[in-house]
Order: structure tokens, then C-alpha cells, then sequence
């Protein structure tokens, strides 16, 4: 079941133009505030009528504006966690949750979100994180073929966080539904979403596969660090802690937090000031790449090296006074240690 | 169907005639205008007494059956009343006056709409009397609300029925007016249901059940007025 | 017939009273909810006709609304006739038409106060419903009406007082027979022109008045019930 | 006095029933804010004391309540006679007495609309204004106010058309004196107890609905502005 | 002007009960979600008034229950940024920042939050992000002498975070006022704060300068990698990207993104599996330290390496395959790259 969105919309001087498709899985909606993410949840919920354009999901045509056709709200099963929570406020925790339907797996949400001691109370005396679990729950117990959340974990804490990313991707996985998912948090991004979609006042930025998206357009909203590469490969294992094997120019790299499975495509960034030089002759790093000295660069007090592994380039950069004791020159053959960044850390 | 400042002595009547004939009677009271017009919407009405013999005049123009043979059935006069202990006094423009004081206002029915305010307007310009208090009216919704203006001492002078002035302790008469001031009070009856027991019970009414509007000091109509 | 005492004609009157006024309170509360609801979220052309059409009870005298009433409604009636004739129901000068005067009269305190509050109902909230499958059916039942539920009461409230103290309206629709259209305030008027009935007037005024303050005092216990449950508290 | 046009008589009565029912409704406007706001926000021993006093003149059939409002308010009542002697300020039988009238009559109307809309309004937002230094005076002015306009709009519209329409206790209180308190309903009144004077009737009924229609309409455009601008449109 | 709080107070059957006092500087408040932080800002804006306590700020009692004082919410001159937004909905985002005053510096917090195209608006035409920006907006031109901000970035970007931040260090450091900061974002908090207070289910778990507190609750809400230890030291300088040479016993390491000034202390955590080692003679790493193998632990097919350097004890984890190459021995002299995190990196 695919996510088939291509729409066009005005909202007073705010011009929406959009059209891309979310596989199932989980498909990241990312962009700046104002962007227009929320307008186009809501166009695929049916809460806003495009003036132009197409939405379908699994070949159902929800929305053509062209052939007249727009698929009642109500009809449309989907569950939408709204980033205003939208709980309603006379009904308990509990009746929320059954709203939607679903008293199959309801013992199962609610231990997930751990709410099981808030089901007999009314919004009004839930924290903001709580109001936002209990949505995220209604949201899934409708039983949907499509998930839309606009930004739903962006108050809870991080072991909560722990806790939901997993289920989150599970269900992407197993129930194969397309999750159209709002965040600004990169690394939620990273640990659940295989599409990206970049959107920035109103219009695409790119979208598809998000290594591919990630490669095209490094660290989006970021500025990538000066000389910063990106690498992509392909996925050949898993370890038992699940840091993912990745085929890549450089050699075998290893990668942590990595979406997808064997065979998939990954990237990741090579920060020159993270690459540490080594003298010597061995290193206990899964990371390490050797290397010849290529080229030297100084910059004030900064030193840029240039590296050759095999066909690859990279460089490195470091303190003057760092590079000394490793006696560099052109030609020097050097063991590199890599902290490919699975554009994970490093964000403020 | 009755006018509704018949209201006490009707219901004695019409128990006392219930007691006697076994009959049931239910009198719904109301104005005047309002009677004849729920009349001319086929109001379940079987016998009518209005206030004023134009509405009757009215319903009979309508084709109301029943209407045009009303039949007089009350009189009243009118009489000028004083808050609590008032001595009789003549009928001048001075008197009146000195009655109404300075700057208070003088009590009456609505003196173009409600019959006590159209006799009354009447007998005061007869008497003269109508320029002195014209620019000072309190004109009310019914006579029963001028009564109670006096009675509160709202108003020092005002005008209703004799029958009003009676049955109300708070005021006293100052001075009766003239019955032929004004065009003759007239309370038409009209049996609208050709039954039994309206017929009986019109028949109690102009005979024997007058009693009780004796008491209540209606007057009984001169046979050649309506 | 009104005796010094709160004689049997004026129970019928109290009793009369309580029933027209709750049926008329009760019965066009669906048209209330749908007039107001349709006032307060369609457009639709007539919209600003409908608007005057409910106010004009409050503009016009009472005595005209009634007699207004009683040319449509009566037997005579464009509209009464036809009742008359198809379903052989009759309104003028009934217990029924009485309820029918009342709820005329109060129609428009009960679709203001509805209105007013169903415009304060957050459309997210029933948009939320509608992403979770419910149908505007459901979702006026389960989100917009609890939501309203204070504007409810308090339009039940005004329009069961008013029907309380409706008088001219009534009295001409429906007259003041004893024991079908005598309500109370009929017979406060009716005491009113007897002198020295006073005691009479204050009985009945009171009773009125103990009446519609009972009904006040559980709309607003039911009220603030469920402010506690939204607010918190 | 009523003639078989609209006579100057009738516009006289036209003119003094929309001074005396504005006023009424501007007059009362104050004092049903603060009634509405403290039994909206306040909980204070007689609350409900209060609460059922404001409801009174609904239930009482008019003219009882003109009645009491004589009885009070008239040169020998208490308070009335207070007034005079202290003031001078006379309101039985004068416009500004027809205009208490209205007032009081259309009382209910008013506070219930604020009322609603008061408790409509998130103490989060009133909050919001005092952590940002706003006394309660500049919280009710700048937020409170502003956010209950649409029901002050439907309140004072209903208090309007009531007090266009408002008769029994009017004349109860203030009499029907041409030009100074002989308003649109004494004058309808009038002229419905002399036949054939349906036409006065036809005329100055169509007159106040149009007059209250005319209230009706700009309320509703100011509130539809409001709104659309609240909700983003 | 420093902020001291300590109060008691029952919400249905959660009771709060904290104490702690927040010096000029940023204050977080962390704990999962439902711990009780917006209650404990709301007793300090004055909207929640506390069973028992009391609550002072710059020696101004703001608060006591048994000196029967409760300064009105209007009086106490607090920008408080609500977790729920509550702009008036009813004025202009310009009306809304004009509300608490400040025509001063208006220009440059609006340039600030990049709201110079919103200023006509309502706040129905907002997104999520943009309500966000105005309500900080609101909070910061009330000039106050205290901020109260519950999770105020939560919807913002990455990039529009990237600028905030910096304003509300330097508003923090410069101002000297108090910042009360309830977040869940580890960046943010460790970015910002120089004082933590740590609440979890309303009670206090720890509270103080953050290093310390970092040091006695290592990653909070977190499991610690298994084996890691905590390195305190004192910050002696700061280069020119404003890392911090930060003197431990284990000998000066460089830290990215660490608070406060020459002087104060800083604390990080050494993760053992990030610790590479190296026989070699060179590296350019600046967190490199000599070593001497002290130990050598097997378990399954990972070796857990005791190290010592001098008086100081570490240990290093890797794959058996990566030790191999090291000819590991008690005694062994090497060189061990570390990667010592502010407890930034590393957090789901
Ligand atoms: N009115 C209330 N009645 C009863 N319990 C309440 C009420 N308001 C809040 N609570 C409870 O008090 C606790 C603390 O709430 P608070 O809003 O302070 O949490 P928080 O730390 O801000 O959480 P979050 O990070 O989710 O916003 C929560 O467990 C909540 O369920
Ligand atoms: N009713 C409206 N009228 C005019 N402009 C609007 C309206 N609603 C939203 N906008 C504008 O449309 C743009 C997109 O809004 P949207 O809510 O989709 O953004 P978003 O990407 O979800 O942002 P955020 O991350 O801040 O939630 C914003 O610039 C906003 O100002
Ligand atoms: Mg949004
Ligand atoms: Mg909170």
C-alpha cells in the first residue's frame, strides 16, 4: 500500500506545492517551521481541501480534484496524532483511546505508552506528554491503513522515546502500513524513516529513499561541516547490536542506528575533524581505513590532510601542533579512524 | 368566554349555577378584543359576555352566529376615586385640580382603546373636565391597572368603574359621573351555542344569578340600550 | 374558583403549568438543536431570514404573537385547518396549544443560548472524530451535544422559566379554560382583576418562582458537574 | 391619538421604543457583565440567590413584575421614593422607568448570554495575560471582553428585540404616555383593542421587526468578523 | 537573583514535594514526562498555588504558606512560555508581543524568531512552530526577572534551535536572570544549563550544578553504557570553536558543547566500546592517552581491556577479532583514543 500525494494549495500568502509517494513504512515529512508539513497531513486526512491535486493510497483515490472526487473524512481510515492533541475533554483516557474503535490490542497500547494509570481520567489532569501519549494511542487503535503524526513524540522524554520508536518501526514493518511521520528531531528521523521528504516554504526539496534523499541533500536544515563527505553503501550485516555493516568506497564501515535491511542503501558522513591519524600498527577501531597521505593544506593554525584509500578521498583536519608527532608528508601510508556519522550526532 | 373584569361575580354566579343545575361551566376570562377575536377563530365558546358591545358588534359583522342576537346584560358607571379616605367632592375643573396636585397624573384606561378609558374620555370632555387632565394622563392597560395606580397612591385621582371603586378598600369615590356623560355601559351577552344548557345558563344569568352582580354594584341596562 | 387557599383550580393551574412548560421545553428542543446547529455552522442561503424568524417572538408583543398564532394555527387557520383535517390534531384552545405558545415564546432564548454555545465548540475536536470514523451522526451525539452541554442547560433553563411565565402569547392562543390552557400566570392574571386576591397573585407568583428556581438549581448542579470533568478542577 | 397611518403619533412611538429599548440595553450592559462574570467565575454565598433573582423577571408574568417594580420603584415605593428625596430621580411613569422596565425584563436574556460566553472563554489565556503583568481590570478589558464578543453581541441583541417588544411591564410601571413612554407594543396594544384597526397593527408589528431585524443583522456581521478573524478562516 | 524553591502539593494522587534553588544562569528541569515539571513552573509563575512552601526569588518572597504570602501572578514579573502556547487568539502576533510590554528590543526578537512576516497575523493562521517563536517572543519582551520556559523549542527545527539557543545562553549569561527550562531534549539541556534539577514522579532526585549532578546520575532517563565511567575535571581554557580543555585525572581532554566558564567543573562519560586503542606511536587525536594494559577479560566473543593511566583506571571494549592485531598483555604500553562525551552524543 503506497501513498500517492501530488497537490497544490493556497493559504493566504502561503503557496503549497507538493507531490511525492510514501511506500510502506515510514515516510519523514521534514522541513522547517512553516513549511507547510501540518497542511499536508491535513490534506491527506481530508481536514484540508487542495485546491488542485491528487491523493491516493493503495490505488483508492481518497482525493481528485479533477475528477471530482474527495473521500468523506470519516471514510478515509486514518489515524492522525494532530500536534495539537485535539483529546477530547469530556470523555475519560479510556474512552478516547476507544474511539476510534480497536478493543483489540488495547492492553498492549496502553502498556507501551505506560497511561495504564490515567484510563479513568479526563485530559485536563494529564501532563503535556501524557495528552500526547493517550493521542498517540487513539490514533493507533483506530486500526488505520495509514498513520499520520505530526510531530507526536515532541514532548515526551527520551526513554519514552526508546520505547515507542521501536513499536513504531515494528508496525511500519510488520502491518505494512505507510506512516507519514512530522519531526524535527533528526535523529528520530534517522532510526525510523526509509523515505524522506524535504519540503521548505511550501515546496519539495526532493524526496525518495532517505540515504539517497540524505546524499543529495547532506544534513537538510544543517550546515554540514566544512569538508564533510557523505559515503553510501550497501548494508551486508547486522551485528548483534544491531550496527549495520555497510559496503562503502572506503571499506567495510560500521554504522549504528541505521534504518532498512540487508541490501539497502546507507550513508553516512566523513567529518575530517572527527578522522583521527594513526602511526602505528594497529588499531582496535571496526573503523579503521588505511590510508596514503595525499596532500597537505594549512589553514592558520589547522592542518588539512588529504587521504587516499584505494579509489577514495577523504581528508582529514586537526591542530598543527597534532600533526607533528605523525611526521606527514605526501605518500605516508597511515591507518585513518573513522567516525562515520549516520547523520545522527552532531546535531545541535 | 367572559371579559375578565367581570371575573369575581361570574364565578360565584356560575358556581352557584353549577351547585343548582348540575351542569359543568367552565368560564376562560380574558379581554375584550382578544375573546372576540379567539370567537371569530372558532373558539369552543358556548355564551360570550364582552366589555363593550362594539366587539359584539364586530363578531356579529363577522357572521359569528349568535352574535347579532347579544343582549344587554350589564351596565356600570363611572366614578372618580381618591387613594384611601377621600370625602365626596364636586365635579370642577378646580376640584380636579386641587385633587391632582401639581405634577402628578391622573389614572385611566387607555382613553382611545379600553372601554372605561373611551366612556370615561367621553364624560370628562361632557363635563368639561377633559382639558384639565389631558396632558396628564397615566393611561393604563386595563382599568383594574389604573385602579391599582390609586389604590397604590402612584396617583392621586383616577377614573374607573363604580364596581372597581367597590371592591377595592383602598380607595374611595370622590364623585360619580353622570351617566349620560357618556355613552351607555353596555355588557352584551350572546349565546353562541345553540345547547341546552347555554340557553339555561344565559337564562340563570339575566335572571337569577344577577344577584351576585347586584352585589358586585353592576347595574342592570336600560332595555333600550345595545 | 380560586379560592384564598391554594385551592384544586389552582393546583390544576400549578400542575398545568410544570406539564405545558416541559413539553414545550422538551418538545422543540430537536428543532432548537437543529436550527441553532445549522445556524451557527452552515451557510445556506435563508440563513439570515431564519435568524429574524426565531428572534421575531421576542420583537413582537406577546398578544400578537398569539393572535399571530391563532390566525395560523386555528381552526380557521391556514395551517390549523389543514392539521385538523389530515392528522386531526387541534392546537387552539387546548392544553397542546398552550405548549405551542410557550414554545414559540421561548424559542428563541433556547436556539441563542444553543448557538452560542455550539459556536464555542472547537471544530477540532469534531474533526478529530471524524479522522477516527465517526459520522456527523456520531459525532454531534458523542462530541458537539456533551460539549454543549452547559448552553443546553441553560437554554433549557431560560425556555422552561419562560414557558413558566409566558402569559400573552397563551392567552390568546389557547384562552385560560380552566383545567386545559389555565396556566398559572392566566390565573395570576385572572387574580389580578379581582381586587383583594392579592394574597392570591403572591401564592402563585411564589410557586412559579419555587418552581423554575428547582429547575435552575439542577441545571446548575448538572452544569457544574460537568465543568469539574472538563476543567480539571 | 393612533391614527390610520403612521401618523406622527406612531413615529413618536417608534422613536421613544428604540431610545428606551437602547438605552435598556446599553444601561443594563455593565451590570450584566459583572453579574455574568461573577456567577460565571466567582463562587460567593449567595450565588445562587442571585442566580435565581436574575431569572425572576422571566418567570413572573409581566405585569407582576411591572407591578413589583412599582411597588418598589414608584414615588411611594421604597426604593423609588429614596431615589426621589435623595436625587430626584423619578422613574415611575417617565421613559427612563419604561426603560428600567425593559431593562429588568430583558435582564435575564443578557446575563445568561455572557454568562455562557464568559464560561466559554480559557482561564489559560486570562492566565497567560497576568503572568504578562495585565491587572484584572486590563485581563477583563484586553482578553475577557474581547473573547466573549460574539455572545455580548447575541446578548445584547436579544435584550434588544425583548426590550423592542417588551409591553406587560412596561405599561405596568410606566403607563402608555404619548411621547414618554408610550412605546411600539402600548401603541400595538392600543390599537388592537379597536377593531378594525389591524392595519395600526400590521404597521408598527412589521415596524419593530424590521427595526430588530436591522440590530439583528449588524450584530451578526460584527460577530461573523470576529469570528472569522479567531478561527483564521 | 536567585530563584529558590520549595513546595509541596497534592493534583488528585500525584504529590509533588521538591526543593531546590536555580542561580542566575539556566535551570533545567528534567524528568520524564508526567514527573511534575509544568507543575513546579506553574507554583513559580503563580498559577498553581502550593499546598505548603514557599518560593523566593532574589531574596523576594514571592511565596509563603506560613507567612500567609502569595504575591499576585501579575506582580511577579515572570515570562513564562506556556507548553500549550495559549496566545491570544483574538490579537495580531504583534498585538500578542506587545501584550507584557517591551517596545523595547522588539525589532531584534522578532528578527530573532524569524516572525518579521507573521506581525499582521492571528494566531489561527500560525503552524505549530510559528505559535511556538511568537510565544517566546511574548514571554522574552516582557523583560522579566525570571523566564519560565516548558519545553519552548519542542516544535522547532533543528536550524531555528541553532539560533534560539545561543540568544538564550547569552540572555542567561548577560541578563543574569534565572531561566527556568523544562525540556526533554539532552542537547538542549546540556547546551544551555549550568544547573539541573532532576524530578521524577514529583519527587526530587538530585539538584545542582549540572556536571555534579551528571556525575551522581550519570545520563538521566538512561541506561549508562555498560561500563562507562564518569571523568570530572576542571575547565582550564577554550579554543577557538569553544571546545573545553577540561583537566582530569586521565589528563586534559577536549570537550564540545560544555557550560560555564574557566574554572567550573565539567564532567563526561568514557564509553568503553568508543575507546579505541592504538599501538602506534602517533595519533592526531587530541583525547589520546598514554595506557598500560592492566587487565584482559573475555566474554563471548568480546574483550574487555583494564587500562591505567597513571593513577586512573579505565577499561576499552571491542570484538576479539579487533584485539588480535594489538597482541594485548598485561603490561602492554598503547595509546587509547578516547571519545569522551558531554553526555551529549549517544542519546536516542
Ligand atoms: N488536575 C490534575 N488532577 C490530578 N492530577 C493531575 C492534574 N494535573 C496534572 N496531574 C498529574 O500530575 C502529574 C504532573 O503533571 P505535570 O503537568 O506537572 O507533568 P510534567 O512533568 O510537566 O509532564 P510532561 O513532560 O508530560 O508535560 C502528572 O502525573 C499528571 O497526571
Ligand atoms: N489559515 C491560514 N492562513 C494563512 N496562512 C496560513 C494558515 N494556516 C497556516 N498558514 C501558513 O502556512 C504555512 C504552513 O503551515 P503549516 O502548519 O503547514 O506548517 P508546518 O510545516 O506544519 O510548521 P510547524 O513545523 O511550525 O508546525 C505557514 O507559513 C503558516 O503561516
Ligand atoms: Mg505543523
Ligand atoms: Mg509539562
Amino acid at each position: 500500500m503506497t501513498l500517492e500525494v501530488d497537490l497544490r494549495h493556497r493559504l493566504g500568502d502561503f503557496q503549497l506545492e507538493v507531490a511525492f509517494a510514501a511506500p510502506p513504512g515510514v515516510t519523514a515529512l521534514y522541513g522547517p517551521s512553516g513549511a507547510g508539513k501540518t497542511s499536508v497531513v491535513n490534506a491527506v486526512a481530508g481536514l484540508l481541501r487542495p485546491d488542485a491535486g491528487r491523493i491516493a493510497v493503495g490505488g483508492e483515490v481518497l482525493f481528485d480534484r479533477a475528477a471530482g472526487i474527495d473521500v468523506p473524512v470519516r471514510a478515509r481510515r486514518m489515524g492522525y496524532v494532530f500536534q495539537d492533541g485535539r483529546l477530547f475533554p469530556h470523555l475519560t483516557v479510556r474512552r478516547n483511546l476507544r474511539y476510534g474503535g480497536g478493543a483489540e490490542g488495547f492492553d498492549a497500547v496502553v502498556s507501551l505508552l505506560g497511561i495504564e494509570g490515567l484510563l479513568d481520567r479526563r485530559p485536563a489532569r494529564l501532563s503535556g506528554g501524557e495528552k500526547q501519549r493517550v493521542a498517540i494511542g487513539r490514533a493507533l487503535l483506530r486500526e488505520p491503513r495509514l498513520l499520520l503524526m505530526d510531530e507526536p513524540l515532541a514532548s515526551l522524554d527520551a526513554r519514552r522515546k526508546a520505547e515507542i520508536l521501536p513499536y513504531l518501526d515494528r508496525l511500519a514493518r510488520e502491518v505494512r502500513i505507510p506512516i507519514l511521520y512530522v519531526s524535527h528531531a533528526m535523529e528520530e528521523v534517522l532510526r525510523l524513516a526509509t523515505t524522506l521528504v524535504m519540503i521548505e516554504a511550501g515546496q519539495l526539496t526532493d524526496s525518495g529513499p532517505i540515504a539517497e534523499v540524505l546524499e543529495r541533500h547532506p544534513v537538510p536544515g544543517l550546515v554540514a561541516p566544512e569538508g564533510a563527505i557523505t559515503v553510501t553503501g550497501t548494508i551486508r550485516s547486522f551485528d548483534a547490536r544491531r550496527e549495520a555493516e555497510v559496503l562503502t568506497p572506503l571499506g567495510p564501515l560500521w554504522l549504528a542506528m541505521v534504518n532498512g535491511d540487508v541490501g539497502d542503501t546507507a550513508a553516512c558522513l566523513i567529518d575530517p575533524r572527527k578522522v583521527v591519524l594513526v602511526r602505528g600498527e594497529a588499531v582496535s577501531s571496526r573503523n579503521a581505513v588505511e590510508v596514503t597521505v595525499d596532500a597537505l593544506r594549512m589553514a592558520g593554525r589547522e592542518v588539512t590532510v588529504g587521504l587516499k584509500a584505494g579509489e577514495a578521498q577523504f581528508s582529514a583536519r586537526m591542530g598543527i601542533e597534532r600533526a607533528k608527532p605523525l611526521d606527514l608528508a605526501p605518500g605516508r601510508r597511515l591507518i585513518a579512524i573513522l567516525d562515520p556519522q549516520p547523520l545522527l550526532d552532531g546535531l545541535p | 368566554f367572559a371579559a375578565a373584569s367581570l371575573k369575581g361575580p361570574l364565578d360565584q354566579a356560575a358556581e352557584a349555577w353549577q351547585a343548582a343545575s348540575g351542569h359543568d361551566v367552565q368560564v376562560a376570562y380574558a379581554g375584550s378584543p382578544t375573546l372576540a377575536r379567539q370567537i371569530r377563530q372558532g373558539a369552543p365558546a358556548d355564551l360570550a359576555i364582552l366589555a363593550h358591545p362594539r366587539w359584539m358588534e364586530w363578531l356579529a359583522d363577522q357572521g359569528v352566529a349568535g352574535a347579532a342576537e347579544a343582549v344587554p346584560f350589564l351596565s356600570n358607571r363611572l366614578v372618580l376615586i381618591a387613594p384611601g379616605e377621600a370625602s365626596a367632592a364636586p365635579l370642577t375643573p378646580e376640584t380636579v385640580a386641587t385633587l391632582l396636585g401639581p405634577d402628578d397624573r391622573f389614572a385611566i384606561a387607555l382613553t382611545d382603546a379600553v372601554p372605561a378609558g373611551i366612556y370615561g374620555r367621553a364624560s370628562l370632555e361632557a363635563l368639561g373636565l377633559w382639558d384639565s387632565v389631558s396632558d396628564r394622563l397615566l393611561e393604563m392597560e386595563n382599568v383594574r391597572a389604573a385602579l391599582a395606580l390609586v389604590a397604590r397612591g402612584e396617583a392621586p385621582l383616577g377614573l374607573v368603574y363604580a364596581t372597581d371603586a367597590l371592591a377595592e378598600p383602598a380607595v374611595s369615590v370622590v364623585a360619580e359621573l353622570p351617566v349620560d356623560s357618556h355613552p351607555a355601559i353596555v355588557y352584551p351577552l350572546a349565546v353562541l351555542a345553540e345547547t341546552e344548557a347555554a340557553d339555561a345558563f344565559a337564562a340563570y344569568l339575566t335572571g337569577d344569578g344577577r344577584v351576585s352582580f347586584d352585589d358586585a354594584g353592576f347595574l342592570r341596562p336600560g332595555a333600550d340600550d345595545l | 374558583m380560586i379560592s384564598d387557599f391554594l385551592g384544586p383550580a389552582e393546583w390544576e393551574a400549578v400542575r398545568l403549568s410544570v406539564r405545558v412548560s416541559l413539553v414545550a421545553t422538551i418538545a422543540s428542543l430537536p428543532l432548537g438543536l437543529f436550527v441553532a446547529y445549522a445556524l451557527a455552522r452552515w451557510r445556506f442561503p435563508g440563513h439570515g431570514l431564519l435568524n429574524g424568524l426565531v428572534l421575531l417572538p421576542l420583537v413582537l408583543p406577546p398578544v400578537v404573537t398569539g393572535y399571530l398564532l391563532l390566525i395560523l394555527f386555528g381552526q380557521q387557520g391556514v395551517v390549523g385547518a389543514w392539521l385538523a383535517e389530515t392528522f386531526g390534531i387541534v392546537l387552539a384552545f387546548r392544553w397542546t396549544g398552550a405548549a405551542v405558545a410557550a414554545a414559540v415564546m421561548a424559542f428563541p432564548l433556547l436556539v441563542r443560548a444553543l448557538r452560542l454555545a455550539i459556536e464555542a465548540v472547537d471544530p477540532g475536536l469534531e474533526e478529530a472524530a471524524a479522522t477516527l470514523g465517526a459520522s456527523r451522526w456520531r459525532i454531534f451525539w458523542t462530541v458537539t451535544l456533551p460539549l454543549i452541554w452547559p448552553g443546553l442547560l441553560a437554554g433549557i433553563v431560560l425556555a422552561f422559566a419562560k414557558a413558566m411565565g409566558e402569559f400573552g402569547a397563551t392567552i390568546t392562543f389557547a384562552a385560560a379554560i380552566p383545567g386545559e390552557t389555565l396556566t398559572i400566570p392566566s390565573a395570576i392574571y385572572g387574580a389580578l382583576q379581582v381586587p383583594g386576591q392579592d394574597g392570591v397573585v403572591l401564592r402563585l407568583a411564589v410557586l412559579s418562582i419555587v418552581i423554575a428556581m428547582a429547575a435552575l438549581a439542577v441545571s446548575e448542579v448538572l452544569a457544574r458537574r460537568a465543568a469539574r470533568q472538563v476543567a480539571g478542577g
